[in-house]
């Protein structure tokens, strides 16, 4: 009630995308239960649900129509994660259709993206990009694979770390040091001499593996563009999405938390006649509403390739990862008791908002890069 | 987003621009630019206000019997963004005029013949008398009073945080004239002359060391009972009404650096600061000053966002969001000035204009963090009416007022 | 400080000591240090114990009817301080034995006999059965039952966040025995017997993913009515009694790590994290860093000065102090682990103990900030007790309990 | 009466200091009015009240017995600055009884300590050190004097800046620059080639000058020790006094919200009534009795010359400054209009707050130290 007061968008594609209640409709109605079963699971995804994904679309969101998706960009995107983050949904989401998907067309190997991006598409073939080492280094200086040119093709070794649901990956695509530069190849994800090792998260509806490479053979993606260049554009794409996530998240932990301090009496009177929680959900819904304004303003300037796409997503990545730690613990604190239970879902939105808050470089460096992108 | 203009708009706007292109010529302009004065309104812009008055561009959306030509307000919007085009003023005085919109909304007929045009062409000075020393989060606790003798009305009390009072031909008053009901029943909405003996101003010194605000104290003043708006004891609706119109006007009242002295151009104040502070690399520094700027731009594109979305009905909701936030943006910008100027803060005065800035920055920021509703009341407004959050029980909501406790 | 010793006290010092040397023997300590269980207490331990009561050295400002001598407090710690010299436990019992000094202060003859000595020998295990699912802020408005049926009560309600009650003989129990006075004057305290068909114990999973906590379901227990402390309707009191013996020996509840994986020695933890990261040397941490050590010194510097000072009545204010100052330094260690650690944060589990360690702390800071009074009932209390400042009116004070709104 | 309760002092001899009514009752007599009346002079104190401190034995409090003071010790001083915080005092105690007194006592010259200390003692004469120069840098670096040996003795040359009531000063202790190393000089302020300038400062309460010397003639002190070493031991007891200053001033206005809060009705309540401004309350005493167990502490490792004493006078030096900045700038938030006009004592403390906050270094500065000191 409240928030769609002020949540409805700002911006005009964005809206359409949220009216399409096949969208968020069907994924806010992931239930609770069904969340916690699926989180103790070792893939951390339920196939039913990937498969409705799929229908609806979700999938193949930003993946252009030629090759099999709806073609639609950031802005509607940004929509549908803040219906996931909401919904806490347990799927390949990012890894697959949101990074892959991003890399392999920026990457733009028309070849490679007629194999595999329709099959993405379709919720088929689940991909997932390596990017880093253990370092958890999101820099050209955290690319962790070396590529060497043997006679017989391309090989790759080194260990990539922190690699979104590479578990249960089709396949992998990895960034590796060339002699020269950067390079960035395909591998089955069943290829010799590649193992790939869950790695236990926190966050039980992450699943992040370390992928270790020796001598594996793999198929070099043509660029049209210097390969970081992809991957810095690709990182945009997951920033917007999981701020949107994390905007949806925090939204979805203020209400929940309103709710409770509507309905909960202590000393005769609803916890939320009491100016101490009154205020702090005053100044959670100050953080929550810029958190959704930041990203719905990254995704719009990605959409537009907007110049101040760099300050945009780097602001909306340490505002609403931020957003989402202060919404998520302040809302156990406001709970009380009832939240410290594993019972309760207000752990599991923690654990998600801490998790997002480092998984692509923590709030400090974004703050630093958004600082260097005003000309700091 | 794209504008769709009607045929009769497109007449609407040919009648703008050509009477614009006809009166507003660059000597006028040229005039209007040149004086500049604080309180005081020049002969030449009120000559103009006359104009536009007369041409009825000046409340469009309202009746033609007062000046208008009841266009609806997109159309009225047409116009206002003209004048705005060629940086004229007197547009879109039914949207931002407070004075003339209260009192044609609530005022008696004699009274609004009297002072509506004047109003209009801002002949007029007015001036608010709400708050009081005893009453400032709790409005509705005044207790400045007006007691009916005949045809008029004899104020006694003390207003307080009343700019423009000294000049001010008018001021819109609450005041208590009923004792026996609860404390919004017993509220009156005057119009009340200053220009009178029982009125006294008295200058008020802000912790900023300026003056911009007066204390108003009030002895057997009096108000001819055609200065009442609305009826007796209504004046918390029109109070209420009024506060509206504020705010959807109101942009944030927060005011910058007052030395004058220019800093870094198109650059962020603080990253312009940390600059000529030589400070720029440091990176305690880097994460403060990128935090504090994130908190003004994250407001400007809630605001943004709000505007585009929201109805007249719940502004006010919104800019509690804004102001709240605004409060958070000037004392984290004051704060973050004087740690970037260091000992330097520690000096003030003219020959050390940036430490000047930070100062009264800091102290400034205090007017938008307690005027005009503090962060605590923000808050409640923002839980209890954004939110939907239950309001705490009301102690004295139900008592007649002189049953009701007050400080001291 | 320097200790004046009297003539009395020097013979009651030369007994103490003459009587460890000759019971504390190696073996014996050798023995108890080696056993080391969580709820259960061992044969030794207790047979060692039996020994201290036996010998009038537990309790020993008790009277002498109950196993005491009747000494003040003074000397009474002097006794304390010579077992602890050489580390022996079972002394000072009249100052940190909560069940104990409850039973004794308020108890009936019978259950005392029954169960006092055993208590001081740690042969009897307890637990509290006062939070439940309702009532956790707001204590008094408990709606367990305890209806009288002749010589016994039949018990009926819900228990929650219960430490110990798997293993508990006794448990201690407010429940409410009267219905149509005001909530704090319709309870009963009880020594409710744990081993018996009505008591159904559930483990309480935490965030945490442990389990120290249980559920406790009550249908038709029955408790003998010579197990009612105090008269009934007077449990509010008796439990104030115990809640002050629990602050009076309480220490903060804080627990470290619980990888068991060593940090760097004698070092600070997050100086120790942050060199052992490599990251010591950035300046935003070190600033982060420095101000959680303060807060953690400053809150021990405020303890000694408080210890020093205060006399027993007013220690629960200062105990609030103590307790609100962790809050915050435990949810600033856990978010400080977590930024030391990065990415490294997301994982968790044996091989990750720095991540376990960071993970955990965060999410186990909401056992101080919430358990045994929020943050925001602490900060009431230190307004209320230690400022003075007003309380809230409380709507349901007067209200007969069956009239009064709860949840749901 | 409710901070008594926890203020009582936990060291012995302390504790006598405050007991002696002759000293802190008397200083929290002085009345806002004088205050007020005082911070408009040019001197910035007032010669009656100066007089009265020397009588009570304040200005030579640290002053050896020897050379005319109590010569009692840091423990002494801070519980007297706690009092002068509270009231406001307008005087040059820590520019001439702490700063100048505690330096030649350090640099250990008795011919000079002989010449000068009973007079600075018995309030006769009024003495300031120069430090530093316009960057405000209480180290080494920040010495902006230069000495030169000509054949008639000492030259000075250089601007020194944030002297401490340089303008009402009899004599100036120099430190500077030599060939070698530094040196500590005294010189007449009335010396030929000197220039006191006044600087107008943001806390009316506090009196700061610049000091431009050209060739001054300077008798240099004969010091038993580094004089840096002098230098630093004195910054350190005036950290201590500043510290107890502010734990002072932060506990005062904390006492006087507290008192308005109890009488200012609003909505039928009083205002301390609500949670919002209880809250505010509890917190900022978790703050003003950390700074006053801050300063306190510091004072004792000081006067005991314990190897914590680095530690322990930088975690003074930040924790009663920030304890001060927020109770002032929270007492101005919790009163509302009244404290924002110029009548309310509120907005004077807030002045001497932010101005103590930067006068030896600000807060991060001295938290660096600390962890230096903690071996970080």
């Amino acid at each position: 009630m409240w928030d769609k007061s002020l949540n409805t968008l700002s911006i005009e594609e964005a809206e359409e995308a949220l009216k399409d209640d096949t969208i968020d409709g069907r994924l806010m109605a992931v239930p609770e239960t069904a969340v916690r079963e699926t989180m103790e699971t070792s893939s951390g995804f339920e196939a039913g649900l990937w498969r409705q994904l799929a229908e609806m679309g979700v999938t193949g969101l930003i993946i252009e129509e030629k090759f099999g998706g709806s073609g639609v960009g950031p802005v509607e995107l940004e929509a549908v994660m803040e219906e996931a983050g909401a919904a806490l949904l347990c799927a390949p989401l990012l890894a697959s259709s949101v990074i892959a998907a991003s890399l392999l067309q920026q990457l733009g190997d028309v070849t490679v993206c007629e194999n595999l991006l329709p099959r993405m598409a379709s919720g088929d073939c689940i991909a997932s990009a390596v990017l880093t080492g253990d370092a958890g280094n999101w820099t050209p200086e955290g690319v962790s694979v070396e590529a060497t040119e043997a006679a017989d093709g391309w090989q790759l070794s080194g260990r990539g770390s922190y690699v979104l649901h590479a578990q249960s990956a089709d396949i992998l695509i990895v960034i590796a040091k060339t002699a020269a530069d950067f390079a960035a190849f395909t591998v089955d994800s069943k290829a010799a001499g590649l193992s790939i090792e869950a790695l236990p998260t926190f966050d039980k509806t992450l699943r992040l593996a370390s992928v270790d490479l020796e001598a594996v053979a793999a198929s070099r993606i043509d660029a049209v563009l210097p390969v970081w260049d992809a991957v810095k554009r690709t990182l945009d794409m997951a920033l917007v999405a999981l701020a949107g996530e994390q905007a949806g998240g925090a939204s979805k932990v203020l209400e929940f938390t309103v709710e409770y301090a509507k309905t909960r009496v202590q000393f005769g009177r609803q916890i939320g006649s009491y100016q101490a929680i009154k205020h702090m959900a005053a100044d959670l819904l100050v953080e929550t509403e810029s958190a959704l304004s930041a990203a719905r303003y990254a995704a719009a300037c990605l959409a537009e390739n907007s110049d101040k796409s760099d300050e945009a997503v780097s602001l909306a990545a340490f505002a609403c990862a931020d957003a989402y730690v202060k919404a998520a613990a302040d809302g156990i604190q406001m709970h009380g008791g009832i939240a410290f239970t594993w019972e309760h879902p207000a752990h599991l939105y923690l654990r998600r908002a801490r998790s997002g808050a480092q998984l692509f470089g923590d709030s400090d460096y974004h703050r630093e890069n958004y600082l260097q992108a005003l000309g700091g | 987003m794209t504008e769709h203009v009607t045929v009769r708009e497109q007449d609407l706007l040919d009648e703008v621009r050509q009477w614009l292109s006809e009166n507003w010529t660059k000597e006028i302009a040229e005039e209007l630019r040149r004086e500049n004065v604080y309180w005081e309104t020049s002969a030449a812009r009120k000559a103009w206000l006359g104009n536009v008055v007369e041409a009825r561009w000046a409340v469009p959306s309202w009746p033609e019997a007062w000046h208008g030509r009841g266009l609806d307000n997109d159309q009225a919007k047409l116009i206002e963004r003209e004048f705005a085009r060629v940086k004229a003023p007197g547009a879109g005085q039914d949207r931002n005029n407070l004075w003339a919109n209260t009192l044609l909304a609530r005022g008696q007929e004699a009274l609004k013949q009297q002072l509506i045009a004047p109003l209009l062409r801002s002949e007029v000075n007015m001036c608010l008398l709400y708050s009081e020393p005893g009453a400032g989060s709790d409005l509705a606790g005044i207790r400045t009073r007006a007691d009916k003798e005949g045809d008029h009305y004899v104020v006694n009390g003390q207003k307080v945080w009343t700019s423009g009072a000294a000049t001010a031909d008018y001021g819109m008053l609450i005041a208590r004239t009923n004792w026996d009901v609860p404390k919004h029943q017993g509220i009156s909405f005057f119009f009340c002359p200053m220009k009178q003996p029982g009125i006294e101003v008295r200058p008020l010194r802000q912790i900023t060391n300026e003056s911009h605000f007066n204390e108003v104290f009030i002895t057997d003043a009096v108000v001819p009972a055609g200065n009442l708006l609305g009826s007796e004891g209504t004046g918390w609706q029109v109070l209420t009404m009024a506060l509206a119109y504020e705010r959807s006007t109101m942009g944030e009242a927060a005011r910058g650096p007052r030395s004058g002295v220019r800093e870094g151009k198109n650059e962020e104040p603080l990253l312009a600061l940390a600059r000529e502070a030589g400070r720029l690399e440091e990176p305690n520094l880097r994460q403060e000053i990128a935090q504090a700027i994130a908190y003004k731009r994250l407001n400007a594109l809630n605001t943004a966002r709000a505007k585009a979305e929201l109805t007249q009905g719940n502004s006010s909701s919104i800019m509690s969001l804004g102001k709240l936030a605004m409060s958070r943006i000037l004392h984290e910008e004051g704060r973050i000035r004087t740690k970037i100027l260091g000992a330097g803060s520690l000096l003030e005065g003219e020959a050390h204009p940036r430490a000047e800035d930070a100062n009264f920055l800091s102290l400034n920021a205090y007017f938008t963090s307690i005027g005009g509703g503090t962060d605590q009341i923000q808050r409640n407004i923002i839980g209890e009416r954004v939110l939907g959050l239950p309001k705490e029980p009301e102690v004295d909501k139900s008592l007649p007022f002189r049953d009701v406790r007050t400080s001291g």
